[in-house]
């Protein structure tokens, strides 16, 4: 490969390229970790709409992404935030005002929603749910499966094994739908510009929604040199012919943490709860914070108010920051 | 020995933990029974983060599942699909015990983490299954976690997130579901267990000081109170490891 | 410019290779084409051994794709899980362009590494499909290397391990099969094809100093060869890349 | 943990506690690599019988096993040794003369069997094999599938995709019924007393071949220390509790290949080509280097007759070794 086959782009070029109204997609990273928040409020400032959003158990992005209208049918795992917000609060909100529809499938379904994409398989079994309303209710109606060819059309399907010895009891398993999004975005630590990325701690589902996706989009702290990934290949997450877009972004979790790189911000976090609990004063933040700046650097300096990083900056043993006060 | 209710219900699943089990827990009180009891009686359990991260060494408490805390001096990471493959793996299986948390739970111990209804304020989203449904639906020990009060321990679900014994008797078995349902549920003021048989909840243990009339009170459905004994209470010891080794910080404890 | 057959036919195969393919190869002249074409017209192209190796720098070439020379470098590792998964991935497979070989062909393409009936001395078993039918059966495109010997292409393969056309015609999808069947089958002396609608094989390419009448003479089935025609010669340039930086040790061209 | 946790065995300790005649046996590696070669070995010295293998493309393991009679039934992706033998010598023997029974599967469908296993998934579906022989023949007939409740009543099905759209053709599935052997023996480069397991390069299908069985030995060139693990969780492939015993072999592998460690032993390889093509001339191998031998050691001594390992010794660069002859 040579510099003609590079992939990278700048944010607002990377989101104006691959993502537009009307998309399905899926976000990486895990509650409080990893979310791709850089390219989250690029997609806020870029004013796209009507995204169709899978996440496995999202957290921040999640919330600023429904809190700013952008979304119409979420299907997830989990919705929250840990001990910051133990249900995701626009999305609360969004529940409760039916702006929203949502399609509430198992940690380990979505997992394998994922992983069923990533294979080109078009379902994976699942041992779980069985008797449960996640089985028996419907977030989306026949209407809605009907109206978009990239749902399927049931949610879960239940099936007896067919390994079963005669006469003896069938497992019974439950088969879910594969996801396969429009655009993924992931927020790593370092990438090459090929697209090779590195994954630092755990991975969570990220792996598995970037080979599930048609286009993706890695946002990360450095882009590094080919030859530095050629000499650890173990600790490479994705191969580059599943990327489409490198965006180097520092600190494009935020504020979210990145193992190794910084932790969560529970100031803001904090901040965000009180903030977001009301539609107004999010709609401030949202008009304030975001489109009123111009990228994520300008975002960085107006949420830090000038108090600068450096007490999330990551203790080189532990990973996280031992500096931030994290008692509320 | 003066102890908060807190301290009293990680204790009381502290000691339900054994030396060879794999622990799929939550963050609060649910990471602290764990830390208790491998810095205790069980040595040689395994903490497992339904994120993935296999026995960190929780020097410092992670505030989420996802928080990077659990993956200081972890032993190894699992992908979230590896993770919860071994709630069903038929090896791994038998030695999981999960504790879980719920919004409301019913006389068969199934479980609502998803939504509430609210009558004409509207509905009241919550953050959905996670692993909850998982763990619930898998083979393994499955300890619940709730505060004890009316609006939780309810005649009927909103939505049954997580299957507990489903209607009772054999209804577990019949829907498929592998291994059995919830053992204990663990309070504020008691710990209740399920009836053989019929698989309804009973009140098996009252804290010290609280009193079985109180408690039955507390519960939404009719519950059999008769069999039921008073709690042990804290040793020093285990408050002591409690306080000292699973949070010093009092980050959960206060 | 001489050359040997050898030579001709990874250079047939690595004309065939673009920049933006992902080449899943195996070990022999298969992984020769694809670093000859890595090193000469198709820098940008992915090399994927079935084993999980991305893209190695192949310094010292394999002798199995479980040889560790092919974990040298490589940009990622995948379990085999994994890696046969891009086979299928609607995104990834579309790039995919696999380099087979059997023991057997038929005149639909269709491939045989699992076992040879030798009549009264009995059955000689190989080794089995490997990833030949996984990478037969998904989409993207095929291309098959065989020596042309017509103990080799077959009026009735002795055991189907890899599916070419199946039956012909439209079979291949009827059989719900992702993808085309294979695209050429390059031989020691010319390349076939396989016709559109029928999809039979005809000759195509016949290497500069072969007839065509012996190189019909060396299939069990018949071949149309009316359309065939002479192929290009290997450029000097093509032989350059080829000996100096594919195999400089002469370890698969001698 | 503490060291009463230790799952620490010599190597004739473990195959005797936990492989026995008649067993569902798995073993890891690929062809000419990570075979774990001194805990066949042992097998064979402890004259156990009647194995039912599941190998995923193997290999040397596969070949001494079966040359010595060990095995009945092998369930396989692929037999064979790359350029040192195309087919597995004393496999194809066995084949002609029908002393073992082979069921045929993809290399896909074998990875996929044993993440089944892994997963606690009775199948799983595959995408290959439609129309071929693969799918329409059968190793093992009737009877013998219904005289062992380990082997699965069928060898593949087919389904329709029951997501598929109305009116829409039905993608066409292929399932593979899981793998969980009684015993799965990997070569690993590292593991501590608990199990905890290093594979440095690739991983082949070991991962899954070791979390579908009942029981799990790990041999490894190295013991290490709990901390050393634990400063590098991302390189940690097993968890210890899906493992039973760890047993410290430096060459387990040999003649195979170990990553990082030692290469492939070529001259051995010719010399067992040689020797495995009549059954005379192996069974003095048998005997002589393997019944005739105490242990791995002495193995190792006899087979490189004192020319020493040194020239097999991995390039600290490389990871193999850049000494040895590898054109014939």
């Amino acid at each position: 490969m040579d510099s003609s086959d590079s992939k990278i782009y700048s944010l607002a070029g990377a989101i104006s390229r691959f993502v537009k109204s009307g998309d399905h997609i899926s976000l990486g990273g895990f509650t409080i970790n990893r979310n791709p928040m850089a390219a989250v409020h690029e997609i806020i400032r870029q004013k796209v709409k009507d995204l169709h959003l899978y996440v496995h158990s999202n957290g921040q992005g999640l919330d600023e992404l429904v809190g700013a209208g952008a979304v119409r049918r979420v299907e997830a795992a989990y919705c929250g935030n840990g001990r910051f917000a133990p249900t995701c609060i626009c999305f609360r909100r969004a529940c409760r005002d039916g702006e929203i529809l949502v399609e509430d499938y198992t940690n380990h379904q979505m997992a394998l929603r994922f992983l069923a994409g990533s294979m080109g398989v078009p379902f994976l079994p699942a041992m779980s749910s069985a008797g449960t309303d996640i089985l028996h209710q419907q977030g989306f109606d026949k209407e809605v499966r009907n109206s978009d060819p990239a749902i399927p059309p049931a949610k879960l399907e239940v099936m007896d094994d067919p390994f079963a010895r005669p006469g003896a009891v069938a497992d019974r398993v439950v088969l879910v739908p594969a996801v396969n999004p429009d655009v993924t975005l992931i927020h790593a630590q370092k990438a090459d510009m090929y697209g090779y990325t590195v994954i630092e701690g755990l991975t969570f589902s990220d792996a598995e929604q970037v080979k599930a996706a048609k286009k993706v989009i890695v946002t990360c702290e450095e882009i590094v040199g080919v030859e530095s990934l050629k000499k650890r290949p173990q600790s490479v997450a994705i191969p580059g012919f599943c990327v489409d877009a490198v965006v180097e972004v520092p600190f494009g979790a935020y504020p979210t943490a990145c193992y190794r790189y910084y932790d969560y911000d529970p100031v803001f976090l904090e901040w965000y709860r009180k903030t977001a609990a009301e539609a107004e004063t999010f709609s401030d933040y949202v008009n304030g914070f975001i489109h009123g700046t111009g990228d994520h650097d300008e975002y960085m300096e107006k949420t830090l108010a000038g108090k600068g990083a450096s007490v999330l900056l990551a203790d080189p043993d532990k990973g996280y920051s031992v500096r931030i006060k994290r008692k509320s | 020995m003066r102890y908060t209710s807190k301290e009293m219900m990680v204790i009381c699943a502290a000691r339900k933990i054994r030396n060879t089990d794999i622990v799929f827990c939550g963050t609060g009180i649910s990471v602290l029974a764990a830390v208790t009891a491998k810095c205790w009686h069980a040595p040689g359990c395994t903490i497992l983060f339904e994120t993935g991260a296999v026995d960190p060494s929780l020097e410092d408490l992670p505030l989420a599942v996802g928080d990077p805390r659990v993956m200081h001096r972890a032993s190894a990471f699992c992908s979230l699909a590896e993770t919860l493959a071994f709630l069903q793996n038929p090896k791994t299986a038998r030695h999981v015990v999960g504790i879980l948390g719920a919004a409301q739970i019913d006389c068969y111990g199934n479980l609502n983490s998803t939504r509430i209804n609210n009558g004409e304020s509207g509905e009241v989203r919550l953050p959905g299954s996670g692993g909850a449904c998982d763990m619930a639906s898998s083979a393994g020990r499955k300890i619940v976690f709730m505060k004890l009060e009316r609006r939780r321990f309810v005649e009927k679900l909103d939505y049954l997130t997580s299957p507990g014994w489903l209607q009772g008797g054999n209804t577990r078995e019949r829907h498929g579901l592998p291994g059995p349902g919830p053992c204990h549920v663990i309070t504020d003021r008691g710990i209740m267990e399920f009836e053989e048989g019929s698989r309804r909840m009973v009140l098996s243990r009252y804290y010290p000081g609280e009193s079985v009339r109180d408690l039955a009170a507390r519960v939404e459905f009719p519950i059999d109170v008769e069999s039921s004994k008073e709690a042990f209470a804290p040793t020093e010891e285990e408050l002591a490891v409690l306080r000292e080794k699973a949070d010093p910080e009092k980050l959960i404890l206060d």
